[in-house]
Parts: structure tokens; C-alpha cells; sequence
């Protein structure tokens, strides 16, 4: 990790605190326990599927095929369990590995067959859409087992227990993008495939292993979603397409690819999990949330970027690495 | 010198030691390196031909005036929002803001063309220049506060469909006939879209050949270099950016005359379409490669499929399947081809 | 003497929810059921989500010249030119739960500006005409969510003690609204009722979570929200119904139309019962149904919550197990 | 005479790095000027200043007895200074001709460019200071180094510069291109422009130079006639220290074990019929002229690009299928490749992460990577390759041009692999590390490596080598060995046609 990227997730974070404060200044009812608890459970969807989408992006792709990938977990899993727990020591299971083999397919197209991974991934995510509804029939699903539910919504000693597995899995995801070869062989692959490959990186494996990563991540956060709400339902997936992706974004990295750190990640999905939060208290109109929304983005991430500090260097943006914008 | 004898040798010191020495590629495989750098392009051609020929073989009278007119102006607002993405995308910077800025133009045409048409075609040109507006501001929030053109779009687009929806709270609003009419009318057996589609292959072709969109293609093949050789950093984002939004707000009004009315959320659906348009016509997200024409031919692609599957009557939970299942496959068939081209020439 | 079929084509422009997914099948189950058997040949067109998708789609099926064409549209307007093309060449076209303004075409919904008062006012009267109340604001810019809120808000105003403090967006899924619940009740310390266009059980969801005690609650009519409010103790709830057999009732009219029967209107409204777990006659709309929400005869624990209620019309009889698709 | 550009007291700091900090500088119209110092020294921060591509923290710049000071790159060469940069300033998916006169292109009534008046000025361009012919319609990115190099020359003498700029612009070339570079040069400076040249090879500047002036850590440290100045005396103002010898003593170390044999090895039809055994201990130099099949050639045997023929790796077949295949441990072949900038480096990584990205598995326990170790493999390679760097998380897209292709040199190094093949590998290096990494190249080959070498200059082949195989026309026209191993020969083999065609 070098300074600069350091520097972009401690503003991400920074933007956050601020976020935070202005909140409470709208309602002070959003410091509460109670409510930063329930905030964080919600960044912890976001901050799970941005997961895999932070790997895929860091290897310089992208992950369009996770709003069916998390809502085919969802519908498939209280399905397949009807309610019951004990099916799912094998469901969730099955399920986590199905999510991963749907990522693995998109990693091989990508890197096998070189399809450009926006394609790949729409064309995965439709055609996931279209067999979950051919294969249940449309069927509405059934309420999620009460261990779903308690992995979502339940609390151990008063801490909410997906705030433990996201915490948990915001551990391994530092420690592969920081401590591993996978690691540096993803950031390496961002930045030039072609140096990547002329050093040796086992590229194929690597990308492979991020989308796999990312499949796996929609799945799991599927599942969980499931218990939050206590239903399956289709459609679920799609508000996670586009706060994953920015949430990476105001995470600090760059969307071609190279840089950024789930650290910053976590960030970005309390940014955005908070700003939703924050809109409602409001009392606007839809259309002026709307405005707020992008305006409150833009000086979150404004404060993120290295503008600042630009500010006080006259030289031209080539002379130096270049930042995150293209 | 004739442009078509490009090798001739120049004479002097020089003259003997480069290339002229060397192994010449055979004719065989300089044709193929020809083909090689269209492949981007030549490789789409041939995924539409296949598909115009699945299409053909499953209805009457696909090769006619009356299909082309429809096709076209089926994809004609997706076009005029991938023109505008195509331009963005060569300069390796991605424009999410169109969905705002289709949503806007929609709603305030529909609010504010009355039925004068002096008061109509002024609205429209000032609809016009606020698009080119708006993606030049965008332009300059990338380059002043130097962030991603993901984010500083992202947040843009939500501000303009804001604004569109203040504007216009839900779809409604309405058109004068006359503008209606605009997309069935034809002339010389064409309808005005097909005219429209020429309109922009003639921009094009003069566009591409202008300093300006050498420069924007140069900026997206290597930054640095086009820096360091006199292109403005913001001059560049502010001109691409600017006719991002211009074309988006040609993109609205073209589709308020196919649907007569305004709408404050319409403009999303153009988002990702635009820019898997440009990918499957074979523009790069990193910059520099590609052009307009092979966008045409990705829109029309996507066009394509969509009646592909009408034609092949899959029952209703087999459709996104079929579209998706075609997509991948020509999608993959291209990118297998061209990487195979690449491998035995390089 | 045997006729033979009409070819009627169902255009749809969404099939990300179990509502539209009930429908469809209720289309597929009446075609072959008395007194539909063997008269429709029915196509049935799912298209994306996008308008565009939806004027390419009925562009084809113009061509096709089928004898009707029933469409759930995509925007209230945007479909017009395209539908009074379709008029124009002779197709009967019915527009149907979400309707198109053009005149030429029928339309078969639910009586949006009634089912919103009704509920506001039993709201009222429940909370004894005084009290903070939320509002759902449902999907941002699509027109339903307009008809809502204002029916909403216009019964409100006739109760000078009832102050909305809070609006979120609930977008007709419960994650969002159990999350914009939460939100809101984070910035409000009190509040006595709210007012969703969902499904209600997530804002029941969202005060349980947030320890909070249960308020009158106004939703949708699907089983998981009428299952929520017999099973929990101390729920409020009166439901609106917005019945998925709408397209069956459109099917109906346009074979009627088909066959030279006189339509009496246009604009056909249809009505389901509200469900309540305190039926109270409505003083706005003395003639509307209310029905206790009973296990049994309105919720079903053995059935999809999903499932959207009621189930079949009167003229022609569709199982539990048949708008359930298992 | 006046001086026509002058700078006093430039200093440069890019945050705690200080690129220039007390740079002096006058040369005259009519003179060739050479501008001399070590890696890092500051030279090409210097040339960036002039060409208005860095804004300098202080000092003045007078130009024509004014003060100069542009603001873009584009000021600069209104005034008529252009530069040739070291890292190029080609655009890859422009053709030739577009890079040429890019932002200057002919145009129309329409404003569109004129493609014959465009080709008509690249021909007349390349017809008056006699060009290498390449065709002007092809894409750049299809283009060997050596004639980017040539086409960024073209792009800068085509503004006719009052003052041309050459940032190592022979670094890449070859004896011939070299040799026709100084000339024009020579030729411009004689017509009245000022030419300021910079180089490492010491010989070119002694061949063209009127005057020296040479930097050393950011500032002017001397400036001479070249005339009246020895190269020991350069040599010592530029590293701060005199050094004895720049070629290490020739000892043949070749075990005679055949390292990598090649039999009927080709790529397509850039590349035939080579037959070639590298022995353990041996440094075998590759020579040819542009284009003649020695890049191909390193480039299959590191698996890139699809190769005919047969490959034995220390005497066992070996198909190689890619780089990864290639680096397979102590056994395998590791690459310094032609292109730093695409091929070697990730610019905008740090030096510590470039260096290790190859060998991660050498400080990975258990699946984990150790910085302790990481950090001694690294500190050790900037240490031997006398890296300048600020610390090791600097980007190695920021380090100059000599450090970056250090580090490039240090990676393969670290690979352990002990077949080594080295295209250009000093390019860009100056002298006193040169003749270190030459050191180095004899020591390793006695400690059993096998070297594959190609250089641009012929001379470092003569030096270094044990034997050199010279490529004509994709195939082996010679092997020089001993009395034979002779620039004079390398270039007779290298192109005159002793087969019948
Ligand atoms: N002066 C510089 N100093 C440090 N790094 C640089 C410099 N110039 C370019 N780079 C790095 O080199 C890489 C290539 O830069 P370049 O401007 O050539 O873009 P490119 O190869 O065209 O990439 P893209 O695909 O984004 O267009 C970038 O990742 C950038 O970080
Ligand atoms: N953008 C930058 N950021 C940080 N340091 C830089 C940057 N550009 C140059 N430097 C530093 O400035 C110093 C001078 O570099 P410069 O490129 O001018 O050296 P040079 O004399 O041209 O060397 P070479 O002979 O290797 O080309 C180096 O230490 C380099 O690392
Ligand atoms: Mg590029
Ligand atoms: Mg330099």
C-alpha cells in the first residue's frame, strides 16, 4: 500500500465522519445506538457485495452479473429450505459454491475468451434472471428459516451477528489484498495485464479468482438479505448493482482498474448506506433527494480526491502518478 | 506520390538500414495484418450479418426498406446516446449522466414545447445547449477536482433526474402533433430516422478526421503523450464531455417524437445500453480504439436480437434467456475470433 | 359452433416481482379454463424493464396482426404513439393494472384514488384523528406512487391533529421500506401510524427492530403482509388489495370486445376487499368490502408470502396452488 | 558569440525528492551541447522544464536573452524549442503520420485533415533529413522501439526547432540509425539551431559535441570545450568518483554444457531455421540490424507469440507456452524485455512492488507475504543496482529513465532464473553502473548462468560477450568468436549478403 492509496481511504473515511455529523445535526436520533447499529447492518449488504466487486475491479474489471446472482441464492435458498433449518448445512453451502461457479464462469469468459467484462457479466446476469424464473415458475418462495434470520437480524451479547461476519470477512479480504500473492498479482493485472503477464503473474488463475470471489460474495449476500427481510423476493438484487460498484468508487479506487482497498471499500458503503439513511429525514421532495444525493456524493468524494492538496501544486497532473481520475 | 504506394523507399544514408533490409511480410500476411487491425470492427459486421441472416430465414421481408425504416427507429435513441458515450469512451473517461440528461430533456420538452412551434424549435435548441452544458461542467468537475468520470457522472445523473423530476413529477406532459409525426415521416421512401442515421455517419466521418477527434483519440490511447504534445487536459474533457451531453439531449428529443410525452426516469434505461452498444461494436473501455461506426452496428445488434427473439416465439420466461444466450455467443464467437487472429499474427 | 381462437397477445414490461409473476400465470391458467377454454390463442411478450424494449416489442407484435394486444405498460404515456398505431390498424388493445392515457385503448385497473382513502381514513380514525404519521412514497417518478401519496395526504388533511413527519421511499419491496422505516424512526422519537404502499409487514419489521411499539400500519394485500399482522400480537394493519387477476379480467373484456359484445366503459375499475384486522365500515366509500384477516380464509401459512391476494375472480375459479405456481 | 538559452539556479522538488536543486545551463545557437550525468541526475527534469512540461520551483530561463517561462508543451514549441523526450510522446493508436504532426495536421476547407498533403510532408520530412523508411500509414503500436524513437525525432524536427532537445534518443537505436542521427544533428547545428544532447554513450558526444556540461544529484557541477576536456575528467564530475574500466576482463567461463539449444527455431516469417547452443557460463551476444529477427527471437523464447522448432532447457525438451512457463524457478528463463514502459514496469507501482512482482513466492509463507523479507530482497537489489530512489515505495513510473530500467534489470535478476536473456539491458543506464552490471553479467555466467544478450550497441557485445550470433533477414548469418568478434564484423554479417538469395 502506498501513500497515496493510504491517503484516499482515510478521506473516504473522513468524508464518512462528516456525513455522520452532519446526520446527526438533521436528526439527532441518528447517533443512537440503535440507529448506527442498524445502519451498520445495512452497509454490511452493500459492504458484502462490494466485496467481490472490489477484487473484480482492482483486476480491472467489473461485475454486472451480481444483482442476479445475490437474488438467485435468495429465491433458490428459502425455496430449497421451506422454511426448515436443518437443509441448510447443505443449501447454504451448495449455494455459496453455485455463486462462486457463476463467477468462475464469468472469470473464464473474461479471461479465456477475452470478452469485455461489461458484456459478460450483463449477458450472465439476464440469462441467471431468466433460468431462476423458468426454473421455479415464477413461484413466490417461502419465509427464510429462522437461522437465516438470526444470522441477518440476530445479535450475540447485543452485537448484531452480520456485523460479525462482515467484520470477519473484511479481515480475509484485507489480508488476500494485502498479504498475498493473489493479492498483488490483482493489482498488478489492473494496472498493465501486459506487465502482468511479461512478469509471470499467473493471470488467468488470478482473474478467475476474483469473479469467483465476487459470485461468491452476491451469493452469501443474498442469502443473508433473505433474513434481514425475512422473504425472498425477485428483484431483491437490483439496488446492489450500483452501490456496489460506488461504493468501491468513493472507496478510492479507480474503475479501470489497479488501485483502491476494501478498507476503503467499507467506507464507501457507510457513505452510502448513511446518506440513504440521512434522505429520508429530510422531508423533500423526490426529486430535490435526488439532487442531494448527487451533490452529497460529489463532495464526499471531492474530499476524497487528491484535489486539495492539487491545489497547492502547479504542476501539470502528467508530471506526477497519476490519480485515480482517466 | 500516390497514397496507394505508401512503402515507397526514400533515398539516402537512412534508406538502407531499416525495414528494406529486413524480411518483408509476405503479400499474404500483410493482407492479414490489414485485416487484423479492422478485426474490431470487421468481426461485429459479421456477427450483425449472422443475425440479419438467423432473422431473415424466421421472417418475410426482412430485407426491405420497410424493416430498415423500423429497425432504425428502434435503435435511433440508443444510437444518438451511444454517439455520445462512443466519443466518451475513446477518450477513456465513461458518461453516466445521459440518464439524467435523456430524463431532462424529455420532461422539459414535454413542459415547455407548447404548441408553437417558433416557441417548440427554440426549446429544443436550448435543450440542446443545456446538454452540451451540463457534460461541459461535467467535463470540468473531472478535471478541476480530478475525479473518477464514474463518480463525477454518477452524481450528475442523479442531480439531472432530480431536476427532471421536479420538473415533471411522473410521466406526462405533452408534444405538439406536428413533432409526433416527426419519426414516421419519410421521404424518398426513407423515414426520417434512416436520414438521421446518415445524418450521423456523415458527422462522423468528418468528426473523426478533425484535429479535435484525433485529439480525443489520442488522449484515450496514451494521456500523457497527448499532454505532452499540446492537448489540454481540460479543454479535452470539457469538449467530450460537452458533446456527451449534446448528444444526449438530441437523444431525448428524438425519443419524446416516438413517445409524445416527457418522463423523469426514462434516461436510465439508456445507460448501460449505450456503453454495451460501443463494447460489442468494439470500442475499448481503456480509450483510443473504435469508432461510431461499429456503435451503429452495436446498436443495431442489440435491436436485432430483441426481434430475433420475438420472431423465434420462446415462450415469455425463455426470453431473457434467448437474448442473453445470442448476446454471449456472438459476443464470445467475436472475441475468440479476434483473439485467434491476434495469436497467429503476433 | 367452434371458433376458432383469437390470437391476443400480453405485453409486459416487468417480471421482477411476485405480483407480475402471479399475473402472468393467472393469464396462462384462464386461457385454459371455462369460459376462456379454446377461445385465445395467447401469446404472452416479457420485455426488460425499459420503455424502448417495450415500443420494439409492440412494434413486432403490430406486425403480426394479432386480433388484441393487452398491455401492462412501462410509462402512462410514452406508449401512446405506439398503442394508437397498433388502434389504428385495427388491433383491439386493452391496457391493463397499469394503464396507458391513450383513448383508444381500454383500461383495466384498480381504483387508485379510492384505495389510498379508505386506508388513510381507517388510519385515522384508529389513531383517534390526531398523531405522527409516515408516508410511503413508493417508487420515485412512477405514477402509481403519485395517485397513492396524494390519496394519502388528501384524507389526512380533513384531520387537523395528524402531522406527516416522515416520508421514505419504499420502491414496492420490502428491504426498502423496512430500511426507510427504520430510518425515519431513528429521526422521529414518536410516531403513531404509517402509511406504506407495500406491503406493511416491513414496517411492522422495522418498529420490532428498532424495540419500538406496534403501530397502525396501512399496506398491500400479499400473504406475507397479512400473515404478519394475524400472527404478531398487537398488529394494526388494513391492506389494500390490488388483485393479480386484473390480467384475467382483461382477457375477459377483450374476448367480450372480440366477440361484439358492447364494452358499458372504457375504463373498467376493479375491486378487491380490503383486508383488515379491525374491518370498519368506510364512511368515504360505503360501499368497499372489508374482511378480518383470519388464518385460513385470507392468510395462509402454507402458501407463498408472495402470494398476492385475493386470488380469483368470481367468474371463473383459480386455486391457491395455481396463482402459486407449485 | 551570445548565448541563445540560458538557465540559472533551476530547482525542481517533487515532494521530499529533489530532482534538480541548483541546475546551470548556457548554450549557443550553431552548437551541439551535451548534457551529461548519472542516472537521476536531473537531466531529463531539466529537458521537461524547457519543454514546458514541468514547472520548475524557481531559477530563470532566458531564451533569445528573454525570460522564458511556458506555461504547457504547446508554448514551448511555439517558441521553437523541441524536444525529443526520453519516454516518447507517441500516441500508439495513431498511425505514424498522425503522431507526426499530430495537433499541426494539414486541414480543409471542412477542417478536416488532409491525408495526401499530410503523407506528402511526412514523405518530404523523411526525404530531407533522410529517414529510416517506415511506412507513415501504419499504427504506431505496430512499431519496434527503435523506430518509435525514429518517429519521435521525425515528430520534433518536423516544428523545424530553433532548438531540438534529445533526451537519449539514441539509447534504442542501432550503429546505423546512431550513426545517422549524429549527422543530422551535426547537420542542424551547423544550419544555426541549438541541439542539446544527452546520452550515456560517451563516444557519441566526443563524435558531436562543441561543449559538455554535466550535472550530478540536481546540479551543474562543470561545463567544458569538448575539446579541451578527457573522458576520465567527465566521467569522474559526472559519478563523483573516477572509475578504471568500463568492460570487465573477458574470461571464458563456459562449462560447455548446453544450457538452451535450439533446433530449427522460427517465428513465422520473421524468424527461420535458427539452430543455437547457450552454454552454462556463457554470455552469447545476439547482433542485427532493426528488424532482422533478434526481438522475435527473445520474445519466443519467452513463450510470447506462437514459436516453431525445437527447445531444450538445460538438455531437456521444452515447450514454452508463456512468460509463466518460461520463469519456472532456478531452471527457467527470465526476460529484460525491449519495452520498459508497456512491457517491464507498472508505472504506477512502487520500485518494491515492480521488483518482487515476479518472485512473491520467494518471501510467501503459508500463504502469506513477509514484508521483512520482501524488504531485504529489495533493499539488496537497490543497494547492488545502485537504484535512485527516494524509499522503495516510490512509483516507478517517477524514477529516471536509467533507474526504471534498473529496476527492470533488478527483477529478473531476483527471479534467480539462470537462463538470462537480456535485450538492451543497459539502455538508458550510465556509465559507472554499466560497467557494473557488466561485472555482474561475467560473474554470473561464472557462477553458471547462461547469458542471451542483445545489445544496440555493438561495442558492449565485442566487450562482453564470449561469442556473438548475428541475425540477417530472420536467420544465423554468423558466429563470431574471439579474433572475429569485432564491430567491423558484426556489421559486415549483419548486412551484407555472403548467400545466394
Ligand atoms: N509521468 C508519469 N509518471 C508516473 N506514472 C506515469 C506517468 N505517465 C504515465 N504513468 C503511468 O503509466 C501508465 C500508462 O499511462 P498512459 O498515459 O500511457 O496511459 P495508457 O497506457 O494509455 O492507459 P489507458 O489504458 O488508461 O489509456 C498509467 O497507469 C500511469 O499511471
Ligand atoms: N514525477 C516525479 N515524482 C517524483 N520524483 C521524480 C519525478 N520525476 C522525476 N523524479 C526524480 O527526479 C530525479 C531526476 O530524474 P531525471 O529523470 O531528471 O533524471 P535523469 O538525469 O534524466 O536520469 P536518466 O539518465 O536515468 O534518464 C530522479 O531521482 C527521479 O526519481
Ligand atoms: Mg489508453
Ligand atoms: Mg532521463
Amino acid at each position: 500500500m502506498n501513500i497515496r492509496r493510504h491517503r484516499a481511504i482515510l478521506l473516504a473515511y473522513l468524508g464518512m465522519i462528516v456525513l455522520l455529523l452532519l446526520t446527526s445535526v438533521v436528526a439527532p436520533g441518528f447517533l443512537s445506538p440503535t440507529h448506527l447499529r442498524s445502519t451498520a447492518v445495512l452497509a454490511a449488504f452493500i459492504g458484502i457485495v462490494a466485496l467481490g466487486q472490489t477484487f473484480v475491479i482492482i483486476g480491472g474489471g467489473i461485475d454486472l452479473s451480481v444483482p442476479w446472482v445475490l437474488n438467485s441464492a435468495a429465491v433458490l435458498m428459502t425455496l430449497l429450505a421451506g422454511s426448515q433449518d436443518a437443509p441448510l448445512l447443505w443449501i447454504v453451502p451448495m449455494l455459496l459454491a453455485a455463486g462462486a461457479l457463476v463467477g468462475m464462469i464469468n472469470g473464464l469468459g473474461v479471461a479465456i475468451f477475452g470478452v469485455p467484462p461489461i458484456i459478460m457479466t450483463l449477458a450472465v446476469n439476464v440469462i441467471l434472471q431468466g433460468g431462476i424464473l423458468v426454473y421455479t415458475g415464477g413461484a413466490p418462495t417461502s419465509t427464510a428459516p429462522a437461522a437465516i434470520q438470526f444470522l441477518a437480524v440476530g445479535r450475540i451479547a447485543g452485537f448484531p451477528v452480520v456485523l460479525i461476519l462482515w467484520i470477519v470477512l473484511a479481515a480475509l479480504a484485507t489480508i488476500l489484498l494485502s498479504k498475498t500473492a493473489f493479492g498483488r498479482y490483482l493489482y498488478a493485472i489492473g494496472t498493465s495485464a501486459t506487465v502482468a503477464e511479461f512478469s509471470g503473474v499467473p493471470t488467468l488463475r488470478t482473474t478467475v479468482l476474483a469473479y469467483t470471489l465476487s459470485g461468491f460474495t452476491a451469493a452469501l449476500a443474498g442469502m443473508l438479505l433473505t433474513g434481514y427481510t425475512a422473504q425472498a423476493y425477485l428483484g431483491m438484487g437490483d439496488p446492489y448493482l450500483f452501490t456496489s460498484i460506488a461504493a468501491v468508487a468513493i472507496g478510492g479506487a479507480s474503475i479501470l482498474g489497479g488501485s483502491g482497498h476494501y478498507i476503503g471499500t467499507i467506507a464507501g458503503a457507510l457513505v452510502l448506506t448513511i446518506l440513504t439513511g440521512l434522505l429520508p429525514a429530510l422531508n423533500l421532495s423526490s426529486g430535490a433527494l435526488l439532487i442531494v444525493y448527487g451533490v452529497v456524493i460529489l463532495v464526499t468524494v471531492s474530499l476524497a480526491s487528491e484535489a486539495l492538496s492539487s491545489l497547492f501544486t502547479f504542476l501539470p497532473r502528467f508530471g506526477r502518478p497519476r490519480g485515480p481520475s482517466a | 506520390m500516390s497514397v496507394a504506394d505508401p512503402i515507397t523507399p526514400v533515398k539516402g544514408p537512412g534508406a538502407a538500414m531499416a525495414r528494406d533490409a529486413a524480411p518483408r511480410p509476405s503479400r499474404a500476411s500483410a493482407w492479414k495484418a490489414a485485416l487484423l487491425d479492422r478485426a474490431s470492427l470487421i468481426i461485429p459486421c459479421v456477427m450483425l450479418a449472422a443475425l440479419l441472416g438467423l432473422y431473415a430465414s424466421l421472417r418475410d421481408g426482412v430485407f426491405t426498406i420497410d424493416e430498415l425504416n423500423l429497425d432504425t427507429a428502434a435503435a435511433m435513441t440508443l444510437l444518438l446516446a451511444a454517439t455520445g458515450q462512443t466519443i466518451v469512451l475513446l477518450r477513456g473517461g465513461i458518461d453516466l449522466s445521459i440518464g439524467g440528461m435523456i430524463s431532462l430533456g424529455t420532461v422539459l420538452a414535454a413542459t415547455r414545447f407548447g404548441t408553437d412551434p417558433a416557441q417548440a424549435t427554440a426549446w429544443a435548441f436550448g435543450i440542446v445547449a443545456i446538454g452540451a452544458l451540463v457534460g461541459a461542467l461535467n467535463g470540468m468537475l473531472i478535471t478541476v477536482l480530478r475525479l473518477q468520470p464514474f463518480l463525477v457522472t454518477l452524481a450528475t445523473w442523479s442531480i439531472l433526474s432530480g431536476t427532471a423530476m421536479i420538473i415533471l413529477p411522473t410521466d406526462g406532459g405533452s408534444l405538439p402533433t406536428g413533432w409526433t409525426m416527426f419519426g414516421v415521416t419519410s421521404w424518398l421512401g426513407l423515414s426520417t430516422s434512416v436520414w438521421l442515421l446518415a445524418l450521423l455517419l456523415v458527422f462522423w466521418f468528418w468528426f473523426k478526421r478533425t484535429r479535435l477527434g484525433i485529439a480525443i483519440r489520442a488522449t484515450g490511447s496514451n494521456e500523457r503523450s497527448a499532454f505532452l504534445s499540446g492537448v489540454s487536459p481540460i479543454g479535452i474533457n470539457i469538449t467530450t464531455y460537452g458533446l456527451s451531453g449534446l448528444f444526449a439531449a438530441l437523444a431525448a428529443l428524438y425519443l419524446t417524437t416516438q413517445t409524445g410525452a416527457g418522463s423523469p426516469t426514462i434516461g436510465k434505461d439508456y445507460i448501460l445500453p449505450s456503453v454495451a452498444a460501443a463494447v460489442i461494436g468494439g470500442i475499448s473501455l481503456f480509450g483510443g480504439r473504435g469508432g461510431l461506426v461499429g456503435t451503429v452496428i452495436g446498436a443495431f445488434i442489440l435491436t436485432i436480437i430483441g426481434n430475433l427473439v420475438f420472431v423465434l416465439e420462446v415462450s415469455s420466461y425463455w426470453q431473457p434467456i434467448v437474448s442473453g444466450i445470442i448476446l454471449l455467443v456472438a459476443v464470445l464467437a467475436s472475441s475468440i475470433a479476434e483473439k485467434s487472429a491476434r495469436r497467429s499474427l503476433s | 359452433e367452434e371458433k376458432k381462437p383469437y390470437k391476443i397477445y400480453l405485453s409486459n414490461n416487468f417480471v421482477g416481482n411476485d405480483w407480475r409473476q402471479q399475473m402472468l400465470r393467472i393469464a396462462d391458467t384462464v386461457v385454459k379454463k371455462a369460459p376462456l377454454a379454446g377461445r385465445v390463442d395467447l401469446k404472452v411478450e416479457n420485455v426488460e424493464t425499459t420503455t424502448q424494449a417495450q415500443i420494439n416489442s409492440l412494434n413486432n407484435i403490430i406486425r403480426t396482426k394479432p386480433d388484441a394486444i393487452l398491455i401492462d405498460v412501462g410509462s402512462p404515456t410514452a406508449l401512446n404513439p405506439t398503442i394508437e398505431k397498433a388502434c389504428a390498424a385495427g388491433i383491439l388493445v386493452i391496457t391493463f393494472d397499469q394503464v396507458a392515457t391513450a383513448d383508444c385503448a381500454y383500461k383495466v385497473e384498480s381504483d387508485w384514488s379510492m384505495l389510498p382513502a379508505v386506508q388513510a381514513e381507517w388510519i385515522a380514525e384508529k389513531i383517534g384523528g390526531k398523531g405522527k404519521v409516515f408516508v410511503d412514497r413508493g417508487l420515485a417518478g412512477a405514477p402509481i406512487s403519485e395517485q397513492l401519496q396524494s390519496g394519502f395526504e388528501k384524507v389526512l388533511k380533513n384531520y387537523p391533529g395528524i402531522e406527516i413527519v416522515g416520508y421514505f421511499n419504499g420502491n414496492y419491496a420490502l428491504g426498502p421500506e423496512q430500511e426507510g422505516v427504520a430510518s425515519l424512526l431513528a429521526a422521529h422519537p414518536q410516531v403513531d401510524a404509517i402509511l406504506t404502499q407495500g406491503y406493511g409487514s416491513g414496517a411492522i419489521k422495522a418498529l420490532q427492530d428498532a424495540g419500538r411499539p406496534l403501530v397502525p400500519v396501512a399496506g398491500g394485500g400479499y400473504n406475507t403482509a397479512s400473515l404478519v399482522c394475524a400472527q404478531t400480537e398487537g398488529a394494526q394493519c388494513i391492506l389494500e388489495t390490488n388483485p393479480a387477476y386484473l390480467s384475467a379480467e382483461a382477457l375477459k373484456l377483450a374476448v367480450d370486445i372480440l366477440d361484439g359484445k358492447e364494452a358499458k366503459e372504457k375504463h373498467v375499475f376493479v375491486y378487491g376487499p380490503f383486508l383488515s384486522t379491525d374491518p370498519q365500515p368506510s364512511k368515504l366509500y360505503p360501499d368497499v368490502k372489508m374482511q378480518k384477516i383470519e388464518v385460513g380464509t385470507n392468510a395462509f401459512p402454507d402458501l407463498a408470502p408472495g402470494l398476492s391476494l385475493p386470488i380469483t375472480p368470481d367468474w371463473v375459479e383459480i386455486t391457491p396452488q395455481e396463482a402459486a405456481g407449485s | 558569440m551570445t548565448e541563445l538559452l540560458t538557465a540559472a539556479a533551476i530547482h525542481k522538488r517533487y515532494g521530499g525528492i529533489t530532482a534538480l536543486s541548483r541546475a546551470d545551463f548556457s548554450a549557443r545557437a550553431g552548437e551541439v551541447h551535451a548534457l551529461l550525468g548519472e542516472n537521476g541526475a536531473g537531466k531529463s527534469t531539466f529537458i521537461q522544464i524547457l519543454a514546458g512540461a514541468v514547472r520548475p520551483d524557481g531559477g530563470a530561463v532566458t531564451l533569445g536573452g528573454i525570460p522564458y517561462r511556458p506555461r504547457n508543451p504547446q508554448e514551448a514549441q511555439q517558441s521553437g524549442i523541441s524536444p525529443v523526450f526520453q519516454e516518447l510522446s507517441l500516441v500508439p493508436d495513431l498511425t505514424v503520420e498522425e503522431n507526426i504532426w499530430f495537433r499541426r495536421e494539414p486541414l480543409s476547407a471542412v477542417r478536416t485533415v488532409r491525408a495526401r498533403a499530410m503523407r506528402e510532408a511526412t514523405l518530404a520530412l523523411f526525404a530531407r533529413h533522410h529517414f529510416p523508411a517506415i511506412r507513415p500509414d501504419q499504427e504506431l503500436r505496430r512499431l519496434t522501439l527503435a523506430e518509435r524513437q525514429v518517429i519521435e525525432i521525425a515528430k520534433a524536427l518536423s516544428r523545424d526547432p530553433k532548438v531540438l532537445i534529445l533526451d537519449e534518443a539514441t539509447s534504442a537505436l542501432g550503429p546505423q540509425e546512431t550513426e545517422w542521427l549524429l549527422g543530422l544533428a551535426r547537420g542542424l547545428a551547423d544550419a544555426g539551431s541549438l541541439v542539446i544532447y544527452i546520452s550515456h554513450r560517451l563516444g557519441e558526444v566526443r563524435q558531436i559535441a562543441d561543449r559538455i556540461t554535466v550535472f550530478r544529484n540536481g546540479a551543474t557541477v562543470a561545463a567544458y570545450e569538448t575539446k579541451s576536456v578527457d573522458d576520465e575528467t567527465i566521467i569522474a564530475d559526472m559519478l563523483g568518483r573516477r572509475m578504471d574500466r568500463l568492460y570487465p576482463e573477458l574470461k571464458a567461463t563456459s562449462t560447455g554444457k548446453v544450457a538452451l539449444g535450439l533446433r530449427d527455431f522460427g517465428v513465422d516469417h520473421r524468424l527461420s531455421d535458427i539452430d543455437l547452443d547457450l552454454r552454462e557460463g556463457e554470455v552469447l551476444g545476439v547482433a542485427g540490424m532493426q528488424g532482422h529477427g533478434q526481438r522475435e527471437l527473445f520474445q519466443a523464447l519467452f513463450g510470447i507469440g506462437s514459436a516453431r522448432g525445437r527447445v531444450e532447457v538445460w538438455g531437456k525438451p521444452k515447450t514454452i507456452r508463456g512468460p509463466r512457463q518460461a520463469l519456472t524457478g532456478r531452471d527457467g528463463l527470465a526476460l529484460v524485455p525491449e519495452d520498459r514502459r508497456n512491457h517491464g514496469l507498472l508505472l504506477s507501482k512502487s520500485v518494491r512492488e515492480n521488483l518482487t512482482l515476479s518472485v512473491i513466492q520467494r518471501f510467501t509463507r503459508f500463504g502469506i507475504t513477509d514484508p521483512k523479507r520482501e524488504g531485504a530482497l529489495v533493499d539488496e537489489m537497490i543497494a547492488t543496482l545502485k537504484i535512485k530512489a527516494g524509499t522503495p515505495e516510490q512509483p516507478a513510473g517517477t524514477l529516471s529513465g536509467g533507474n526504471q530500467q534498473k529496476v527492470i534489470f533488478g527483477k529478473m535478476l531476483l527471479t534467480e532464473a539462470r537462463i538470462l536473456l537480456l535485450y538492451d539491458p543497459t539502455r538508458g543506464i550510465d556509465v559507472g553502473t554499466k560497467g557494473e552490471i557488466f561485472q555482474l553479467m561475467r560473474d554470473l555466467a561464472a557462477k553458471g548462468y547462461a547469458i542471451l544478450f542483445y545489445s544496440s550497441d555493438l561495442a558492449e557485445l565485442v566487450h562482453v560477450a564470449d561469442r556473438v550470433a548475428v541475425l540477417r533477414n530472420g536467420r544465423l548469418a554468423a558466429m563470431l568468436e574471439g579474433e572475429a568478434n569485432t564491430e567491423h564484423q558484426i556489421l559486415r554479417a549483419a548486412m551484407i549478403e555472403t548467400r545466394a538469395a
